[in-house]
């Protein structure tokens, strides 16, 4: 299982899935109205590390974030 | 790094990095002071911080900010903070003036698209996402 | 424009000049602390000021300043300063983080070029003027 | 009469001369040793305002300041 949590203003708690890599993750999130209008403008992170390639391996008890547009300061 | 919940104490923080590096031969110092603007009717901004990603964040300025022999450092508010008081401070030591100046622009230009923070206007007690003025972050998209 | 005989209180000077602007709604303010390195066996570094033409420098520089919406500050040293210790304190206050951050890098590397301030290296107890780290002013050479 | 003083580590005391532009104090202040390896580098002032222009008049009264290279910091 992956838990898959989504950071700042999203405002929709944490879930856990069966995936095996971003590509899978990136199509059933898609399915979720509240989730997709984020994916565009969301960035990513497995285990708090940065990540950019769709084809990243998930592992059993990996943790993905999404973070939304960032404004600090 | 450090964060504080509300407004920052901006000279108590100014003078202890004075301080700890007194010795340490550093010839500029530059701190960034950012201060919460009155406008739009705000009270207050507030701000939702993912620190394990913010500090991964920090750790790699440390790194590239050593290989020029300098040094950061950054504090920053969790929660409202409100107009006229400050949520932010960055601040550069280096022995070299133009490595200073130059270093305190990247760092917080940096900070301002990639540090993994979210900001709110609070306007009359609620938090509205400041979505306008929000940047996605470096490989955003990803899975869009 | 501020000068003072020996060391800045930079603690002193930071939190004044940030509690005078506390309510003016500048979102950004950078100071810039030049602290004198302990370097070829000086004690200090000593500074003559010709005034009159400093304060020119610095009105043009309050003026350019206000064109673009910002503040600029300055505090220097007149005489000895001992190592380790500040000779020289800029800042600038922005509505907007790049002004600020540009402004800080023009007004600082102006500063070096252009204020009329002669530096002295204390070895021993002597004043021996800093030539090789001295710049001619723009203009300079007119008589020659 | 015109002031001539010359500021920071030149260590040369005031002087007053008749001149009656810069063109003419240049070549007067050139025959002194002690200042003409000074110029080259030097800046000038008149009444506390840079000047840039060798045909810049002098009235009587004037004060003329030469800048040796600056350090502040």
């Amino acid at each position: 299982m992956v838990k898959v949590e989504f950071l700042g203003p999203m405002g929709i708690e944490p879930i856990e899935i069966e995936v095996s890599n971003l590509k899978e993750l990136s199509k059933i999130l898609k399915e979720n109205r509240d989730i997709s209008s984020w994916l565009d403008k969301s960035a990513v992170a497995i285990n708090d590390v940065m990540v950019n390639n769709l084809d990243t391996t998930l592992n059993s008890g990996d943790r993905v974030s999404i973070l939304p547009p960032v404004c600090g300061g | 790094m450090e964060l504080y919940n509300g407004s920052l104490d901006t000279k108590e923080i100014f003078g202890r990095w004075l301080d700890e590096q007194s010795h340490s031969n550093y010839g500029a110092y530059i701190p960034f002071v950012g201060t919460i603007r009155a406008e739009d009717g705000i009270s207050a901004l507030s701000f939702d911080i993912y620190e394990p990603v913010l500090q991964v964040w920090f750790d790699k300025w440390v790194e590239k900010a050593k290989e020029r022999g300098a040094i950061v450092k950054m504090a920053h508010s969790i929660g409202d903070v409100e107009v006229h008081t400050s949520s932010y401070i960055s601040a550069v030591f280096s022995p070299q003036r133009k490595v200073a100046l130059s270093l305190i622009n990247e760092f917080v230009e940096d900070f301002k698209a990639n540090a993994p923070i979210w900001k709110y206007d609070v306007i009359d007690g609620e938090r509205v996402y400041a979505q306008d003025r929000s940047t996605p972050m470096s490989g955003a998209g990803l899975l869009g």
